[in-house]
C-alpha cells in the first residue's frame, strides 16, 4: 500500500492533492474512468468512427442507406433516416459533449472564481458592485436566456457556453467569495500583508491555492449543465446541425420519429451517453458533497 | 430596526434586479440586427404599410423612447401586442400561466414528498446496501435529459402500456367549468399524470440527497441524542426531531426550485403538449415574436426573482432562531 | 428496599476502532446511594462520560458494553430488553447534558419539549402537562411565562436551569448530570449547583455528577468516585475522600484545581504527563508512569481495591501508606520532579 | 479544411500560369446556399445536403449556411444583392389552384424590386406572357399562355425546381366512413369538404384534427397561420369555393356569370343565416368586399382591390365592375373574401378607424359567421372547439370539429392510434412512418396528394455566374430529382421542373417534366460548351471573366 504512494508520481499526487478528488471513493474513480474513455473516444474520434458522422451515405446498391437496423449493411448501431452512421455520430458526439464541458466548464470555474477572488479579498465598492451584479444574474431563468441567445445568433453549440459564461458564474462566485472571506480571516493571510506582501502576492499564493477545489467542484457541476442544456436546446430546434452532438441526435432521432420505428437503437445510446458522462461529473463531485448542496440560506 | 432596516434594502435589492433583468431583457430583443418586424412585414406590403406596422408596435420611435415607453408600460401591467397573435401578450401569458404552476407545483410537490421521505429514510439506512445502491441511481435521474424521459416515460405509459394521454391538459373537446372544475377533474389528472412524472424524476434528486446529507449531520447533534435518552420512540426522533431540523434547507430549495422547475417546463411542455409559459416562449422565440417572447420571458424571471425572494422568507419564517429573536 | 439505588460493577464499555475495540472504560465498579449525589470524576477521556452514558443504554453507534453488571433498583440495566430498558429511560433515570443549547431541539419551544416528555413519557393529558411544566419551571426558578420560548431565547444559565427541569419532568430516581455546570461562568456555576443541591434533597433524587472539576465536587457531592484511563482509582464519602485521599491520582487532581470554597492552601499544581492511551494501556496500575510514588510493581501488576475506611476504597499498591503519600503529595516539588 | 486546401492550391496554379496565354477566367467563388435548419425543415434541409454534394462534384466549392426562418428572410428579401443560392418554398393553397399569382407575381420583372421576385429573373419575352394570361378569359387561349411561361421557365431556369411534395393525411376508418372523405386535388384529404361531409360509423361523432402549430387568430379580415384558415374556412362561407377538382364552383352564390371581361354577376343564395340567426343579406356582401378594402385588412387588401364597384341590383343580386379583366377574379377574389356580418363588424371597424391598430389585432369573443360550423370555445394553445351548423344550406354530418394543438409528431401520431385524435391534419414526420403505424394498426387510412405547392432553390440572378442561365441549367441539371424524391422525401413528392403542379392538371405541361434531362454528364456538358473550365478541382468562369463577388 504504502509503496504504491510513493511510486506514485509526485505531479499527479501533487495534483490530486490540490484538487482534494477523492479517489478513495469507488464511484469517484468510476466517474474519472468514464471521463477517461470519453476523453480518449473524443481525442482518437477520427480514428475510431467509421465515417464522417455527417456524410449521407449510400448502400451497395446505391439506395440511401437510411433507417438501416444495427449490424445492417456493417453499420454497428444502424443508421439515421437521412442515411447517416449512428455509431460515428455517438464517437463524434463525444467531442462536441467535452468541447462544450469542458469549455462552459472552465468559463464557468474561471469568471467565477476571479469574481468571487476580487469580491471576497477587495471588498468594499467592487464586493458590493460584484454581488449586485451576481444578484441580477440569479434573477435571469437560465434555459429561456439560452434559448433567447441561440435564436438570435446563429446556431452554434458555442451559445451554451456563451450563455453560461454570462449567467452561471454566479453560483460560483457567491460560495469562492464567502470562502475568500473565511481565509482572508486566517493568520497566515493576516501575517503576510503585515510582512508586506502585495495584494497579487497573497492572493496567488496563500489564497487561490485554497479555492482551487471549489473552483472544480463548480467547473465538474457546470460540465454535466452544458451537457444537459445543449441537448435541452438542440430538442427545441436551436442546436446547431452541423456539429453532431449526442443532443443534436436525440432531436434528430425524434424528430424522424425514432420512436414511431421502434428505433431503439438510435435514440437509446446518445441518451445513455448523456447519462453517463453526467452522472460520471456526480459521481466525482460526489465526494464533495457538502460542498455541492451547500446549507441554504447562508 | 435592524429587521427593518434589513427587509427594506432586501425590497431596494429586489426592485434593482428586476429593473436589470427587464433591461436586459430590452435591449437583448431590441439589439438584434434586422428589423425585429421582418418576419412579419409581408413583402407584398408597401412602405407606408409597413411603417403603419411599425408604428402600431412603437418601433417607429429612438431606442431611448422605446425603453421608457416599455418601462412606463411595464409599471403598468402593459406588456405591449403579440407580433403573431396581434393580441395583448399579457393576455396570453395569463392564460398559460394557471396551467405552467399547476404542472411546476404537482410535480415539484410529489419530488418533494418523495425525495424528503426518501432522503430521510436513506440517511437512517446510512452505510447499509439500500443507501449504497440508491445514491447513484439518484444521482444518475439527475443526469438525464428531461425530454429523453419525457419521450420515454411517453412511449411506455401512453404509446405501449395506454395507461396516459399522449398530451394536452384534457380530453378532446372536454368542458369542466371553470379551471378549479379543470384541475380537479379524473380527466385533467389522467393528462398530469406523465409530464408531472417526467419533472418529478427528474427533481427528486435535490431535495433527496439535501434532506439525506442534512439528517445525517443532525443526527449528529446533542438534541437527538437526547431524545433517545429521553426514551422517545425511534419515529418520535427520527421524525419529529432530526428530520424536521433537516427539513429547513430543504423546504427553503422548494421555492428555489419552484424558479428553476419553471425554466425546465419549456422542454417538458414541449414534449407533452402541454398549453404552458415555456412551449410558449419557444413558440414566440422561433417565430420571432419579440412582445411575446419577452412577456413570457419576463414572467418567468418574476417567478424566478420571487421565489429566490421567499426562499429567504421561507427560510425565516421556519427558523425560530431568525423569527424569535 | 436497600439504600443502594444502583450497583456499578466490572463494567467495560469499548468502541470499535477498525477491528478492534478499544475499552474506555474496563472494569469500574461503584455504588449510588439513595439520595445522594454522586461526583464521578476525572480527566477528560477518562471514561466518565462513557460511563454516564452507558447507564443510559445510549451510546454511540461503535460503542457496546461489554461486560460487567449495572445493578438500578435491583434489576440489572446492562442485561435489559431494548423495550424493557427504554420504559426506564427518563422515568426513572434522566439526564442533563453538558450543553443544553445543543441538547434542546431549536425549532421547539421549550414547552414543545417539556410536553413532549411529559405526554410521551409520562402519559399525563394536555391539562395535566401544562401545570406540570409551569410547576417545574417555578421549581427551577423560572417565570412559567417564558414556557413558549424557543431554546436559543434563553441565556446559557437559565437553559441549564430548563434542563434540570426537564430531567426533573418525571419524578426520575437518578439524574446523570454530565458536566451540567463547566460551559458556565463561575457565578452561575454556583446557582445552578445550589439549586440542584436543593432540589435533590427536597425530592431525594440520587444524582450521579460527572465532571472533571474536583472542586465542583467538593462543593455539592455526598460521594465521589475517582476515575482514571478507564477504572475506578478511589471512591468514597465525599469529605474523607477530598480531605484523605489514598490515592496519588486524587491528591494530584486535588492539588490542580482551586478551591470552590474559596480556600486553598498552597499553589496550584498540574500533573505532569497525560493519561495513557488506551489502545495498548500500560499492564499495571494506569497512573504508574505519571506517578511519583510508583514502585516497579506499580508498573506489572493491577492494583487490586482496598478498602480503607467504611465505604472508602483505593485501588493502589501502596494504599497502606496513605498517610506519607499525602504528607509528600501535597508538596509542589513531589509533582515536578515525576 | 481539405477544401480551402485545395482551393488555394488552385489560385496558387492559376496565378503560376497566368503569364501562359490561358483563356480561363477567375475561379467562382465559394457559393453560399442558404437552407432552414433540420429541426425546422428536414427535407429542405437533406436536399440541400444532397444538392451542395452534387454541385461540389462539378468543381464548385458550396458553403451551406444553416439559419433560421427570420435570418434568411431578412437577406433574401431585404438585402437582395447580398446571396446566391437559397432554398425556399411555395405552400398549396386553395387560392394558388389558378396558376397567376405563380406564374405572375414569381417571375414578373415589376415585381422584382420588392416584391415576390426576389430572384430578380427578368425576361421580356416572359413578362409579355405572363401579363396576357392575366386578361384572358377565354380558358384553352389562357392554357396555352401558362403552358408557354411554363416552357420559358424550363429553358431559363431563374429556379432549380426540385419537387411538388406529397401531403400525406390520416384518418380512423372505424370512425370515419371511408367514401365520405374528400380528396382536393392539391390540397389532400385535410380540406373543408371533407370536414362537412365525414360521416360518423359509431357513436364518435366530433372530428377531432391536430395540429403542430398554434393558432394565431379567428379573424376573417386577417390571413394569418396556415391552420387558423382550415377555421376560417369552417366558420365562413364565401360567394365561391375552390372545389374537390381544384376549379371554383358557386358557394355562398348561387350562381355567378360574365357579363363582359369587366362585369360579372352574383346571385346570392336563398335562406342563409348568421350564426346569431339574423339572414345574410346582399347588404352584408357588398359590405364584406368593403371593409377588406377599408384600409383595416391591409392582408386581405390585393384581393380585392381590382373591384371598382359593387353593385345591389335585388334582395339576391349583385354586379361587380372590375378595373381591369382578371381571369383569376372568381378564385382568389370571389372564393377569398369570407362574407361578414355587418351588424357586426361595421361597428368595429368604426371603432378601429380612430385607432392604430387595424382590424387584423380584432378578435371576436365569439366570432359569428355563416358557415357549415359554429364556434363554441377556444383554449389558448390547447383547442378549438366548433359545432355542426345544422341550419346550413351543406350542413355536416359530423357533431363538432375540435382542433388539438400537438406539437410533438410522435405524440400525435401516438394520439391517432389512441383515439385521443381521429383525424391527422398535420403531419410534419416521416409519412412512411405513418404508412407503417397504419399496417401495424390496422384502422387506419393514409392517403397522399401532389401539392399545389413546391420546393425549390433559387438562384439569384443579380450575381455572377447566376445571371448566366446556361451556368443555371448546369446547376439544375447536376442533381437528378429523383434523388431528392427518395432522399429527402422518402419517395413522398413529385419531380418537378415547372411551377405549375400536376395536381392543376388542366394547367400543367406535364412535356416540361418529361424532357428535362439531368445527371453529372448532362451538367459537365452544359458548362463545357458555355466555356466554363475545370483548372485542377476548380470550376473557372469562362472567357476572362472576372470574379465580382469574391469574399
Amino acid at each position: 500500500m504504502s509503496e504504491t504512494v510513493i511510486a506514485r508520481p509526485a505531479l499527479v499526487s501533487r495534483l490530486f492533492g490540490a484538487l482534494r478528488l477523492p479517489i478513495n471513493d469507488p464511484f469517484a474513480v468510476a466517474g474519472l474512468v468514464i471521463y477517461a474513455v470519453f476523453v480518449l473516444t473524443a481525442i482518437f474520434a477520427d480514428q475510431i468512427a467509421p465515417y464522417d458522422p455527417t456524410e449521407i451515405l449510400y448502400t451497395e446498391e446505391f439506395d440511401l442507406a437510411a433507417d438501416l437496423r444495427p449490424g445492417e449493411q456493417g453499420f454497428v448501431l444502424g443508421t439515421t433516416s437521412l442515411g447517416r452512421d449512428i455509431f460515428s455520430q455517438i464517437v463524434h458526439g463525444s467531442r462536441s459533449a467535452l468541447l462544450i464541458g469542458v469549455t462552459a466548464a472552465f468559463m464557468v470555474a474561471l469568471i467565477g472564481s476571479i469574481v468571487g477572488l476580487v469580491s471576497g479579498y477587495f471588498g468594499g465598492w467592487i464586493d458590493a458592485l460584484l454581488m449586485r451584479l451576481a444578484d441580477i444574474a440569479f434573477g435571469i431563468p437560465f434555459l429561456p436566456f439560452v434559448i433567447v441567445l441561440a435564436a438570435f445568433l446563429e446556431p452554434s453549440i458555442w451559445n451554451v457556453v456563451f450563455a453560461m459564461a454570462l449567467v452561471l458564474w454566479r453560483d460560483t462566485g457567491r460560495v469562492i467569495r464567502s470562502q475568500v472571506l473565511t481565509l482572508r480571516s486566517r493568520g497566515y493571510v493576516e501575517a503576510a500583508r503585515v510582512a508586506g506582501s502585495s495584494n497579487l502576492k497573497i492572493i496567488t499564493r496563500h489564497i487561490a491555492p485554497n479555492i482551487l477545489p471549489l473552483s472544480f467542484l463548480y467547473g465538474s457541476i457546470a460540465i454535466g449543465w452544458a451537457i444537459l442544456t445543449e441537448a435541452s436546446i438542440s430538442f427545441l430546434g436551436f442546436g446547431d446541425p452541423s456539429q453532431i452532438s449526442w443532443g443534436y441526435m436525440l432531436q434528430d432521432a425524434f424528430a424522424s420519429q425514432a420512436l414511431a420505428k421502434q428505433a431503439y437503437y438510435w435514440f437509446v445510446p446518445p441518451g445513455i451517453c448523456i447519462i453517463l458522462v453526467v452522472s460520471a461529473g456526480f459521481f466525482i463531485t460526489r465526494g464533495y458533497e457538502n460542498i455541492l448542496f451547500p446549507k441554504l440560506g447562508r | 430596526m435592524f429587521q427593518l432596516k434589513a427587509a427594506v434594502g432586501r425590497i431596494l435589492q429586489l426592485g434593482l434586479v428586476l429593473w436589470a433583468v427587464v433591461t436586459i431583457l430590452f435591449l437583448m430583443f431590441r439589439l438584434m440586427p434586422g428589423n425585429p418586424m421582418a418576419a412579419y412585414i409581408d413583402p407584398t406590403f408597401t412602405e407606408e404599410q409597413q411603417l403603419a406596422l411599425m408604428a402600431q408596435f412603437g418601433l417607429d420611435k429612438p431606442l431611448w423612447e422605446q425603453y421608457f415607453i416599455y418601462l412606463a408600460n411595464l409599471v403598468q401591467g402593459e406588456l405591449g401586442q403579440s407580433f403573431r397573435y396581434r393580441e395583448p401578450v399579457a393576455e396570453r401569458i395569463l392564460a398559460l400561466l394557471p396551467n405552467t404552476l399547476i404542472l411546476t407545483f404537482t410535480s415539484l410537490i410529489i419530488a418533494y414528498v418523495f425525495g424528503v421521505l426518501a432522503g430521510a429514510y436513506l440517511a437512517w439506512r446510512r452505510g447499509s446496501a439500500v443507501e449504497q445502491a440508491a445514491i447513484p441511481v439518484v444521482l444518475t435521474t439527475r443526469a438525464m435529459p428531461e425530454f429523453w424521459l419525457g419521450m420515454v416515460l411517453l412511449a411506455i405509459f401512453s404509446f405501449w402500456l395506454g395507461w396516459f394521454p399522449a398530451g394536452g391538459t384534457r380530453s378532446a373537446g372536454t368542458d369542466h367549468g371553470n379551471l378549479l372544475g379543470l384541475y380537479t377533474s379524473a380527466d385533467f389528472l389522467s393528462h398530469l399524470a406523465l409530464p408531472a412524472l417526467t419533472l418529478a424524476i427528474y427533481s427528486q434528486g435535490l431535495p433527496l440527497l439535501l434532506m439525506r446529507s442534512n439528517m445525517l449531520d443532525v443526527m449528529k447533534e446533542d438534541f437527538v441524542t437526547m431524545a433517545r435518552i429521553k426514551g422517545l420512540s425511534n419515529w418520535t426522533v427520527v421524525v419529529r426531531h432530526a428530520a424536521r431540523n433537516a427539513l429547513l434547507p430543504v423546504m427553503t430549495s422548494f421555492a428555489i426550485a419552484v424558479g428553476y422547475q419553471l425554466q425546465g417546463n419549456v422542454v417538458v411542455e414541449s414534449v407533452f403538449s402541454w398549453p404552458g409559459l415555456g412551449r410558449e416562449l419557444v413558440n414566440a422565440v422561433s417565430a420571432s415574436d419579440y412582445p411575446l417572447a419577452q412577456g413570457a420571458f419576463l414572467m418567468i424571471a418574476i417567478v424566478v426573482i420571487l421565489m429566490n425572494l421567499i426562499a429567504d422568507l421561507l427560510y425565516a419564517l421556519l427558523d425560530p432562531r431568525v423569527t424569535h429573536v | 428496599m436497600s439504600d443502594i439505588l444502583l450497583s456499578v460493577r466490572d463494567l467495560e464499555v469499548g468502541y470499535k476502532v477498525g477491528r478492534r475495540i478499544i475499552h474506555a472504560v474496563d472494569g469500574a465498579s461503584f455504588d449510588v446511594p439513595r439520595g445522594a449525589i454522586v461526583g464521578l470524576v476525572g480527566e477528560s477521556g477518562c471514561g466518565k462520560t462513557t460511563v454516564a452514558r452507558a447507564l443510559t443504554r445510549v451510546i454511540a453507534d461503535n460503542a457496546l458494553i461489554t461486560g460487567g453488571q449495572m445493578v438500578f433498583d435491583g434489576r440489572d440495566i446492562a442485561a435489559l430488553p431494548e423495550r424493557e430498558m427504554n420504559r426506564l429511560r427518563w422515568r426513572d433515570i434522566a439526564f442533563i447534558p453538558q450543553s443544553a443549547m445543543n441538547s434542546l431541539d431549536p425549532v421547539y419551544t421549550v414547552e414543545y419539549q417539556l410536553n413532549e416528555v411529559l405526554r410521551r413519557r409520562g402519559g399525563l393529558s394536555a391539562r395535566q402537562a401544562r401545570m406540570r411544566s409551569e410547576e417545574l419551571f417555578e421549581m427551577v426558578g423560572i417565570e412559567p411565562g417564558r414556557l413558549r420560548d424557543f431554546p436559543h431565547q434563553f441565556s446559557g444559565g437559565m437553559r441549564q436551569r430548563v434542563a434540570i427541569a426537564l430531567a426533573l419532568a418525571l419524578n426520575p430516581k437518578l439524574i446523570i448530570a454530565d458536566e451540567p455546570v463547566t460551559a458556565l461562568d463561575v457565578i452561575v456555576q454556583r446557582q445552578i449547583l445550589d439549586q440542584l443541591r436543593e432540589l435533590q434533597s427536597q425530592l431525594g433524587i440520587s444524582v450521579i455528577l460527572v465532571t472533571h472539576d474536583i472542586s465542583v465536587v467538593a462543593y455539592v457531592c455526598d460521594r465521589v468516585v475517582v476515575m482514571y484511563a478507564g477504572r475506578v482509582a478511589e471512591a468514597g464519602p465525599m469529605a474523607a475522600t477530598i480531605t484523605r485521599p489514598a490515592h496519588p491520582y486524587t491528591i494530584g487532581l486535588r492539588n490542580a484545581f482551586p478551591d470552590l470554597q474559596g480556600a486553598a492552601d498552597g499553589m496550584l499544581v498540574p500533573i505532569e504527563g497525560a493519561p495513557p492511551s488506551l489502545v495498548e494501556p500500560p499492564p499495571g496500575c494506569r497512573f504508574a508512569p505519571r506517578c511519583p510514588f510508583a514502585l516497579e510493581r506499580c508498573r506489572l501488576e493491577v492494583p487490586e481495591t482496598h478498602v480503607l475506611a467504611d465505604g472508602h476504597s483505593a485501588a493502589c499498591h501502596r494504599s497502606g501508606e496513605a498517610d506519607m503519600l499525602r504528607a509528600e503529595g501535597s508538596k509542589t516539588q513531589t509533582w515536578l520532579s515525576a | 479544411m481539405k477544401l480551402i486546401h485545395k482551393a488555394a492550391l488552385a489560385t496558387a496554379l492559376a496565378t503560376l500560369f497566368a503569364s501562359a496565354p490561358a483563356l480561363a477566367g477567375d475561379p467562382i467563388r465559394t457559393i453560399d446556399l442558404f437552407t432552414r435548419p433540420q429541426a425546422a425543415q428536414p427535407q429542405e434541409f437533406q436536399s440541400v445536403q444532397l444538392i451542395a454534394q452534387e454541385w461540389r462534384k462539378l468543381g464548385l466549392d458550396v458553403n451551406v449556411r444553416v439559419m433560421p426562418w427570420e435570418q434568411m428572410a431578412d437577406i433574401v428579401w431585404y438585402q437582395r444583392d447580398k446571396w446566391d443560392v437559397t432554398a425556399w418554398q411555395m405552400v398549396g393553397r386553395p387560392e394558388r389552384s389558378d396558376p397567376d399569382e405563380i406564374v405572375y407575381n414569381l417571375f414578373h420583372s415589376s415585381t422584382a424590386e420588392k416584391g415576390y421576385n426576389f430572384i430578380g429573373y427578368s425576361n421580356p419575352e416572359f413578362d409579355a406572357v405572363a401579363e396576357a394570361q392575366r386578361v384572358e378569359i377565354d380558358e384553352a387561349k389562357r392554357k396555352q399562355l401558362v403552358y408557354k411561361a411554363q416552357e420559358i421557365l424550363a429553358a431559363d431556369q431563374p429556379n432549380m425546381m426540385l419537387v411538388h411534395p406529397k401531403s400525406t393525411f390520416a384518418y380512423d376508418k372505424t370512425v370515419w366512413k371511408p367514401d365520405s372523405v374528400v380528396n382536393q386535388s392539391g390540397i389532400g384529404i385535410r380540406n373543408t369538404w371533407t370536414f362537412m361531409s365525414l360521416e360518423p360509423l359509431g357513436d364518435q361523432r366530433d372530428i377531432i384534427v391536430n395540429s403542430g402549430d398554434n393558432v394565431q387568430a379567428v379573424n376573417p379580415l386577417y390571413i394569418s397561420g396556415g391552420v387558423d384558415s382550415w377555421v376560417t374556412e369552417l366558420l365562413y362561407d364565401r360567394l365561391a369555393r375552390v372545389g374537390p377538382d381544384g376549379l371554383p364552383k358557386p358557394w355562398a352564390a348561387e350562381s355567378y356569370e360574365w357579363k363582359d371581361d369587366k362585369t360579372i354577376e352574383v346571385k346570392l343564395r336563398a335562406g342563409m343565416t348568421w350564426h346569431d340567426g339574423k339572414p345574410v343579406t346582399v347588404e352584408d356582401v357588398k359590405f364584406s368586399f368593403d371593409a377588406v378594402v377599408s384600409g383595416e385588412a391591409p392582408m386581405y387588401k390585393p384581393f380585392a382591390t381590382n373591384v371598382a364597384g359593387i353593385d345591389i341590383v335585388d334582395d339576391r343580386t349583385l354586379v361587380f365592375h372590375l378595373n381591369n379583366p382578371a381571369a383569376s377574379f372568381v378564385t382568389s377574389s370571389l372564393a377569398k373574401i369570407n362574407l361578414i356580418p355587418k351588424h357586426v363588424w361595421e361597428p368595429v371597424l368604426e371603432d378601429l378607424k380612430t385607432k392604430e391598430e387595424n382590424a387584423e389585432s380584432y378578435q371576436e369573443d365569439t366570432p359569428i359567421g355563416s358557415g357549415p360550423f359554429r364556434f363554441e370555445r377556444w383554449l389558448t394553445n390547447e383547442e378549438i372547439v366548433l359545432s355542426a351548423n345544422k341550419d346550413h344550406f351543406n350542413a355536416p354530418k359530423a357533431d363538432r370539429w375540435i382542433l388539438r394543438i400537438v406539437p410533438n409528431v410522435e405524440a400525435a401520431l401516438g394520439m391517432l392510434r389512441s383515439g385521443e385524435i381521429n383525424f391527422i391534419g398535420e403531419f410534419s414526420g416521416d409519412p412512411q412512418v405513418l404508412i407503417d403505424a397504419a399496417e401495424a394498426d390496422g384502422d387506419l387510412n393514409v392517403v397522399s396528394t401532389v401539392d399545389i405547392g413546391f420546393r425549390y432553390l433559387a438562384f439569384n440572378e443579380r450575381r455572377a455566374p447566376f445571371n448566366d442561365a446556361a451556368f443555371r441549367r448546369a446547376l439544375s441539371a447536376a442533381v437528378d430529382r429523383r434523388l431528392i424524391v427518395k432522399a429527402a422525401f422518402k419517395g413522398f413528392a413529385e419531380a418537378s421542373n415547372s411551377v405549375v403542379s400536376p395536381a392543376l392538371e388542366f394547367w400543367h405541361d406535364a412535356a416540361v417534366v418529361e424532357n428535362f434531362k439531368a445527371g453529372q454528364d448532362v451538367a459537365k456538358k452544359i458548362l463545357e460548351d458555355a466555356g466554363y473550365t475545370l483548372e485542377g478541382d476548380r470550376l473557372h468562369y469562362p472567357g476572362d471573366q472576372k470574379e465580382e463577388y469574391a469574399q
